[in-house]
């Protein structure tokens, strides 16, 4: 055995608490330690889920109380490819914003990448436990690490953003407590896998109130469409690489929970209808909303969102082709999506207000980044050669198979409005006549090579799809079959 | 029988700090409710058998929100509909001419 | 008007949280076979810790524990984060009301019997109520009480970090040892003991005085952080 | 490896290189540019084998390429105007801005459209079609502000077509289980009437926005005349013809089984002829030459799509035909203006004047073309029509007939308003020392109208790829030669009945030429053409003695009510109106936080009292 | 009996549904951003009372095996919602920490607490 899923826990926290000390002795190491710290997560990742392929899921015993007892981690093949994702971004984003804003002071670095570490492994810790209240807890972990990332710049409004987040994010840690003690009350157990087992013996009543409850609580950082009010103003007003962490790691985290809640918890048939009206509804009104958006980080932000919506339609079809279809999105479009909002920052770099309009001839100053952006863009709109086109193509013809004529028409029809909306800046970026007071900005060498890995992989998959498809189909295999699960965790007794 | 009535009295009192601290419009006042609402909360805890948790209410509750409230509203403005704020903005106006 | 709406949502909501724990009955078992017979009995006869709460808290949901210490941790790192200034315009403590002469040595004379207090609830923490929250709010509390009541009462900074660091990662070493020697993490490594000695129940009264002296420190840091805000 | 996966490689190789290798030469460039057009080009005439299927499986997808007859026939066309255009487009490129992305997005297009013609299976197929499309938007948009709105407007009708074509894609993995286009075509017939009709229509829809079909042609005469003219000639020429080609598969191994076929045939056949109706009279209102040309391409393409809907094999014959001539004569045009454009820097009628003197190949390459195109007898063009009347008169289809014959006469209108505009008229000061384009742009123009006069004397030519294309799709002719059913040819078969007389034709009209020629050299002396005093009047030299604007205002107003609301006018109507839906759905957003939590706790609400309605039991 | 444990359980069950009802009054209407987390901790305490209320047993004792009360196990109250409750306690003060910070650093900003008035990202 290579390592143990705890350590994506222990180690980051280890670290954080080393951090301050650390810069006592010098002051780089605030800088250099986080960068490690994800290296080694990402390392163990990838280590833990070749391991996992031929021995199977690892269910990690967290103190020496068997699983419906203790708190247990699960590396699965699902919850593993979701880990390495997550891991792979935080790296990226460290990297990135190794020297992001060159003028940063050097208490706000070291909260700015001590937030950062924890928030990548407060949603691995999402993704990874098996226990409902753990979950809570790292949640919370999430959230605040979000907030005060969120208001890193003094100078913006991103206080007003952080505190609208705050403000969804308490109700829906008021709400998620609510579900969680009438889980409890009902079955006197917190491990998901033993919920799981015993869900048949719930009032109906009870199990759908607690759904109720739950589903609107992990909604809010899902962004579903009427929670997800934060979402575009914590984008427009947090640090590019936070904006990519969040919509790369965050809602994917929290998207996780959700499935994991609906698939595996729960035996309600109706919710992966529910899942799909409202995955329809986010993407719609999203999408729609991102087009006459005249900032480019809030219409990246809508974007965002109405992606999401569309891994959560996926999930809804229910279908192994769905969750697969629904993976392959939820991956693309963590990855097209920081490179977007990476190679977008810099196209907006010296503007505080991010307008669109500040991309104007953009391309003639800073022409890879304006490239890699298009190559998003391209990408995220679906246009093969790309990776974006693969995973909607997954997702139409699973929409297809379950013959949802409609839902693969209505995707359509939007999915037209989001290539006007993303052509509209590409077109300002290589047409446009560059504005007099914008400064382009040359992006660091440690910026670039994140945003170079990132469109290579875009390249890559887009070519040679092969590479992660393997891995998704074993992921979507474990999502659906709930049997195995409670069997693999309860067995670990 | 006592007991009973005690218990609801005390609630009762909760539930109208609640509703004071709503309602009032001087934020001091409706923070000092709300210290109020977690001391009875910590008696409640206790009356529920968990000690545990009404040492934290009692310590957390009563103490530390109560007072990092007071130093925002010290910070801010004490009144909800920011009379004074108003007044405040007055006088400076005063001055200035 | 939106208030009447808003009045009229949460009658609905009122109704239904109402109709739902109801449905719950009041001072009676829920349900058959949960977990915490388990608890309750393992934290007698296996880690002989006489108060279960701080066994669950400490060993069994050991985990959230160190959660939650990272919650308060990272929630003092955001708001100083939050509230960052350049050095020159940090502004001068606020004091909320000037003190007497009185309370002034009230304050002195108390104190150090909180503090005291404090150490007694988060050392007693497997045996009696309380524990390392309790106690470090307590301790917290102590602090406050002098911050407010001397002006010039400041707390060496790099001490509460040294504090809440090596407590926060000891925290952690005890659980990877537990991992490393007995294969889980938090994983008690000790020998229990005798149920309600002082030295019982293994690692759980060491990690409980780890987080009394974190959660102290981190609730110091977000007091004096706030304090020295000036609007 | 396989010489079709190859060639697609080769492309894009090629593309990646050259793109590069401006960094260090120009003219390295240039050359690494046509090499990368015409090595590929000449691989697929030596080495691609008919039928050779290539295959593999990506992300759980099986794929296959290979060539059929059928795609063969298109593949000439499009090998032919990619290398002519290449060559021009080195001459015409030369010292223009963006030449890297230029050569880029056009070696990618080719490799594109050849990718289309090589799939067997629909990813494929789909994937080079939006290769195919995107790198064409690049194309549209290269020059400057002025044509987003274009490019946004041809992106988004693609988009249209392309997202039904992909639900069709979809919707026939349901079917079947693959995405083979053969596999496809065998279990047609057994689907669910139903999903008979809908997926060809949705495939039909995907075509014809390329085809410019009447109401989804809108985008193509801005892109057609904005984008750069040395690869309109493609882009007109060639890569609208892939819509063809995917219609008349669509028609012949699809819609011949459904009862309802014929309708939506007749429905097709008649938008293509309001299409080439209106989009000539359009043509003839012009007064730039891009834009002329580019309505005269969809009125072509009207023809064409008349042509394959009607679907006899004579008509779908003539249609191929005229798919072909119009790639030639279109592409010669489209270079011809791009010369004028590249030597007097606009294309304004208006404005320039009188090169015949100036670039006299150039005239001489616009004559043939606008000859073919009006479909005057000794060209190409005249048997295309030819076959088109005939075919549409046998099938009954009388109305049409008038309509197109209608539009076909109407066609001349702008065809001589084209080669008056810009070469007869009076000479201009302005334009005086303009001289003759160089000769890397009047090689490929010239090889194009000599294949334009070829193919009028030699239509077998090209018709026997036809052929032999649809007889694989299908059309079996028990002779094997389908072009016979024509009256333009006799009994033994290859021979045109006419070719005796249009060697006639071309005989005495060179031997007139010659005469003259000879007989006048000394006699000839070169007039100004302000010099009309022989009428007795002496003109200044301000006025204008053409009627070059204003060219044919009787006309126009004639025809003022049919143009009036053009079609785009709906179009931006309802963007505008969407736009303002879509404007409200961002004010959701409303700004207070307050208001997003109130929200959450409505919809919590909402969740609750549907409670047990909601999750089923 | 019954009657006493029934009129216990509204009040109890009721007070604390009040406790929720009032702090989301408070958030979803007041306009001063203190008065919102003021809400939010009513509303929290609410909660917290309601899961300590759920896991209340008639004549229990605390979850405590002190010397001279060593009760069986099923004769105490369940110490899970307990533990569960002493977690979120201080999560939640967490929470209204950096909301009040956020609320110190808006006034800076904006110069008001008003919610209605800190709005510039719109749309």
């Amino acid at each position: 055995m290579v390592g143990s899923p705890v350590l994506f826990v222990a180690i980051p926290l280890l670290a954080a608490f080393l951090i301050p000390l650390m810069g006592m002795i010098w002051k780089e190491f605030v800088r250099i330690i986080p960068g490690l710290v994800l290296a080694y997560m990402l390392v163990l990742s990838v280590s833990l889920i070749i391991y996992i392929q031929s021995h199977g899921t690892i269910v990690e015993v967290i103190s020496g109380w068997g699983p419906p007892v203790g708190i247990n981690l699960v590396f699965s093949p699902f919850s593993g490819a979701l880990t390495t994702l997550m891991t792979f971004l935080g790296l990226l984003v460290w990297l990135y914003s190794h020297k992001f804003k060159r003028n940063v002071d050097y208490e706000p670095a070291k909260k700015y990448f001590i937030l950062l570490m924890l928030m990548v492994t407060g949603s691995v810790g999402m993704v990874l436990t098996g226990d409902l209240f753990n979950m809570f807890v790292f949640i919370e972990i999430v959230s605040i690490s979000g907030y005060g990332l969120t208001s890193f710049f003094v100078r913006r409004d991103s206080a007003e953003a952080a505190f609208k987040f705050l403000l969804m994010g308490a109700f829906a840690s008021s709400f998620l407590l609510i579900g969680i003690m009438i889980i409890y009350t009902q079955l006197g157990t917190l491990n998901m896998a033993e919920i799981a087992q015993r869900m048949p013996q719930m009032d109906y009543h009870m199990k759908v109130f607690s759904l109720i409850f739950i589903l609107v609580a992990i909604g809010v950082e899902a962004e579903t469409f009427p929670l997800n009010g934060w979402a575009p103003d914590v984008y427009t007003q947090a640090p590019g690489p936070i904006s990519a962490a969040m919509s790369g790691i965050v809602v994917k985290a929290a998207v996780y929970a959700n499935i994991r809640i609906i698939y595996t918890m729960y035996d309600l048939q109706g919710a992966y209808e529910y899942l799909l009206i409202i995955g329809l509804i986010t993407f719609i009104v999203a999408e729609t909303a991102a087009l006459k958006q005249e900032r480019l980080k809030r219409m990246l932000a809508y974007s965002s969102i109405g992606q999401m919506g569309l891994a959560m339609i996926a999930f809804g079809i229910g279908t192994k082709e769905g969750v697969y279809a629904a993976l392959f999105l939820m991956f693309s479009h963590a990855i097209i999506k920081s490179l977007l909002f990476f190679s977008g920052s810099y196209l907006v770099y010296n503007k505080t207000s991010k307008y669109i309009k500040h991309v104007n001839g953009m391309g003639k100053y800073l022409p890879i980044t304006a490239f890699l952006f298009t190559l998003g863009a391209f990408a995220i709109i679906g246009l093969p050669p790309f990776m974006g086109f693969w995973s909607k193509l997954a997702l139409l013809s699973a929409a297809a198979d379950s013959n949802l004529v409609i839902l693969v028409a209505v995707i359509l029809v939007v999915s037209i409005v989001e290539a006007v909306y993303y052509l509209r800046v590409v077109n300002r970026i290589f047409f446009f006549k560059k504005r007099a007071n914008t400064k382009p900005e040359k992006p660091t060498i440690n910026a670039m090579i994140a945003m170079l890995s990132l469109a290579a992989i875009v390249l890559v998959i887009g070519f040679y799809p092969d590479l992660v498809t393997g891995l998704i189909e074993r992921a979507a295999d474990d999502l659906m079959d709930k049997g195995r699960y409670i069997g693999e965790i309860l067995s670990k007794n | 029988m006592i007991f009973l009535i005690t218990v609801l009295l005390i609630l009762l009192l909760m539930v109208g700090a609640a509703i004071y601290a709503i309602v009032q419009k001087d934020l001091l006042f409706a923070v000092i409710a709300s210290g109020v609402i977690s001391l009875i909360l910590s008696i409640l805890f206790l009356i529920l058998q968990a000690p545990d948790v009404a040492l934290t209410e009692a310590a957390i509750g009563v103490a530390l929100t109560t007072i990092i409230f007071i130093i925002t509203i010290r910070n801010t403005v004490r009144y909800e509909d920011e009379r004074n704020k108003k007044k405040k903005q007055k006088n400076v106006k005063k001055l200035a001419k | 008007m939106k208030k009447y709406i808003v009045l009229g949502l949460l009658a609905v909501l009122g109704y239904y949280l109402m109709s739902i724990f109801l449905l719950v009955d009041f001072g009676l078992p829920h349900f058959a076979h949960g977990v915490k017979d388990v608890y309750l009995s393992s934290s007698k006869n296996i880690l002989k810790v006489s108060n279960a709460v701080t066994a669950i808290v400490v060993n069994f949901r050991g985990f959230d524990t160190l959660g939650e210490v990272t919650v308060l941790f990272l929630s003092a790192t955001a708001m100083s984060g939050i509230l960052y200034k350049k050095r020159h315009d940090i502004g001068e403590r606020s004091i909320l009301f000037p003190a007497s002469s009185i309370i002034r040595s009230g304050a002195k004379m108390l104190f150090p019997s909180i503090t005291l207090l404090g150490i007694y609830v988060f050392i007693h923490g497997h045996l009696s109520p309380g524990g390392g929250f309790q106690g470090g709010t307590i301790i917290a509390t102590g602090f406050l009480l002098m911050l407010l009541t001397y002006q010039n009462y400041s707390v060496s900074h790099n001490r509460l970090v040294w504090v809440e660091s090596v407590a926060g990662m000891l925290f952690v070493i005890i659980g990877l040892a537990g991992y490393f020697m007995k294969g889980s993490f938090l994983e008690n490594v000790l020998p229990v003991g005798e149920l309600n000695d002082l030295f019982s129940g293994g690692v759980i009264g060491i990690i409980y005085v780890l987080v009394g002296f974190k959660v102290a420190a981190e609730l110091i840091g977000i007091i004096y952080t706030i304090l020295h805000e000036k609007g | 490896m396989n010489v079709i996966f190859l060639i697609l490689i080769l492309f894009l190789v090629g593309a990646i290189v050259t793109a590069f290798a401006g960094k260090w030469s120009s003219l390295l460039q240039d050359g690494l540019f046509i090499l990368a057009v015409t090595i590929p080009a000449v691989l697929f005439f030596t080495q691609v084998e008919m039928n050779q299927l290539v295959g593999w499986t990506r992300g759980g997808i099986h794929l296959e390429l290979g060539l059929t007859p059928f795609s063969y026939f298109f593949a000439i066309l499009v090998l032919l105007l990619g290398v002519a255009s290449a060559i021009y487009s080195v001459g015409f490129m030369h010292g223009k801005a963006r030449k890297s992305y230029y050569y880029f997005n056009y070696l990618l297009t080719i490799m594109a459209m050849l990718g289309i013609l090589f799939s067997r299976d629909f990813i494929s197929f789909f994937v080079f079609w939006e290769i195919m499309t995107w790198a064409s938007y690049l194309m549209v948009v290269m020059n400057g502000t002025r044509t987003q709105e274009i490019g946004i407007k041809y992106f988004v009708f693609s988009a249209i077509g392309a997202y039904a074509m992909l639900m069709a894609i979809v919707l026939i993995h349901a079917q079947t289980g693959n995405f083979l286009i053969q596999d496809f075509i065998d279990t047609y017939p057994s689907l669910a009437h139903g999903r008979q009709i809908l997926i060809p229509i949705l495939l039909l829809v995907g075509f014809s926005v390329k085809a410019a079909v009447m109401p989804l042609h809108v985008w193509a005469p801005g892109s057609y005349a904005y984008s750069p003219m040395s690869f309109t000639s493609v882009f007109s020429g060639a890569l609208s013809k892939m819509g063809i080609y995917g219609m008349v598969i669509v028609f012949v191994t699809l819609l011949s089984h459904l009862p309802e076929g014929g309708l939506i045939r007749d429905i097709i056949a008649w938008m293509g002829a309001m299409t080439a109706v209106i989009a000539t009279l359009w043509a003839i209102a012009q007064d730039d030459a891009r834009k002329l040309l580019a309505y005269s391409s969809v009125g072509q393409l009207g023809y064409i799509v008349i042509a394959v809907a009607i679907g006899t094999p004579m008509a779908m014959l003539a249609g191929l035909f005229m798919a072909f001539m119009h790639g030639l004569f279109k592409g010669a045009l489209f270079m011809v203006v791009g010369a004028v454009e590249k030597q007097t820097g606009t294309t304004d009628f208006t404005k320039v004047t009188g090169l015949i003197r100036k670039m006299p190949w150039t005239f001489l390459t616009a004559l043939i073309s606008i000859i073919a195109l009006a479909g005057i007898p000794p060209l190409g063009g005249f048997i295309g029509k030819w076959m088109l009347y005939e075919s549409l008169i046998l099938s009954d289809h009388y109305l049409l007939v008038i309509v197109a014959f209608f539009s076909s006469t109407a066609a001349f209108l702008y065809a001589y308003k084209f080669l008056f505009g810009f070469f007869l008229g009076q000479e201009e000061e302005e334009w005086a020392d303009v001289k003759e384009a160089p000769i890397t742009m009047l090689i490929p123009m010239l090889a194009l109208a000599v294949g334009s006069i070829l193919l009028g004397a030699f239509p077998q030519l090209i018709l026997k790829p036809i052929n032999n294309g649809l007889i694989s799709l299908g059309f079996s002719d028990s002779y094997g030669k389908l072009w016979e059913t024509s009256t333009l040819f006799n009994e033994w078969g290859d021979k045109v009945v006419l070719q005796p007389i249009i060697y006639a034709i071309m005989g005495v009209f060179l031997t007139t030429l010659a005469f003259t020629y000879f007989r006048n050299r000394k006699r000839t002396r070169y007039v100004s053409t302000k010099d009309i005093s022989t009428s007795g009047e002496i003109p200044l030299a301000h006025e204008n003695l053409t009627f070059k604007e204003n060219f044919f205002q009787p006309f126009l107003r004639a025809v003022e009510p049919v143009m009036k609301k053009q079609i785009d006018w709906y179009y931006r109507e309802f963007g505008a109106g969407l736009e303002a839906i879509f404007n409200f759905t961002r004010r959701i957003y409303s700004g207070n936080g307050q208001t997003y939590a109130l929200y959450a706790v409505i919809f919590l609400i909402v969740l609750l009292l549907l409670n047990g309605n909601l999750f089923g039991q | 009996m019954e009657k006493y444990l029934d009129i216990l359980e509204i009040a109890i069950y009721g007070s604390a549904v009040a406790l929720i009802l009032i702090g989301l009054y408070g958030a979803l209407t007041k306009k001063s951003l203190i008065k919102i987390v003021l809400g939010l901790s009513i509303m929290d305490s609410g909660i917290h009372l309601m899961m300590i209320a759920l896991g209340y047993l008639k004549g229990g004792t605390a979850p405590i095996f002190s010397k001279g009360f060593e009760n069986s196990a099923d004769q105490m109250v369940d110490p899970i919602p307990q533990a569960l409750v002493l977690t979120a306690i201080v999560i939640g003060f967490g929470v209204t920490a950096v909301a009040l910070s956020l609320v110190i650093r808006l006034y800076r900003h904006h110069d008001t607490l008003r919610i209605d008035e800190i709005k510039n990202l719109k749309w």
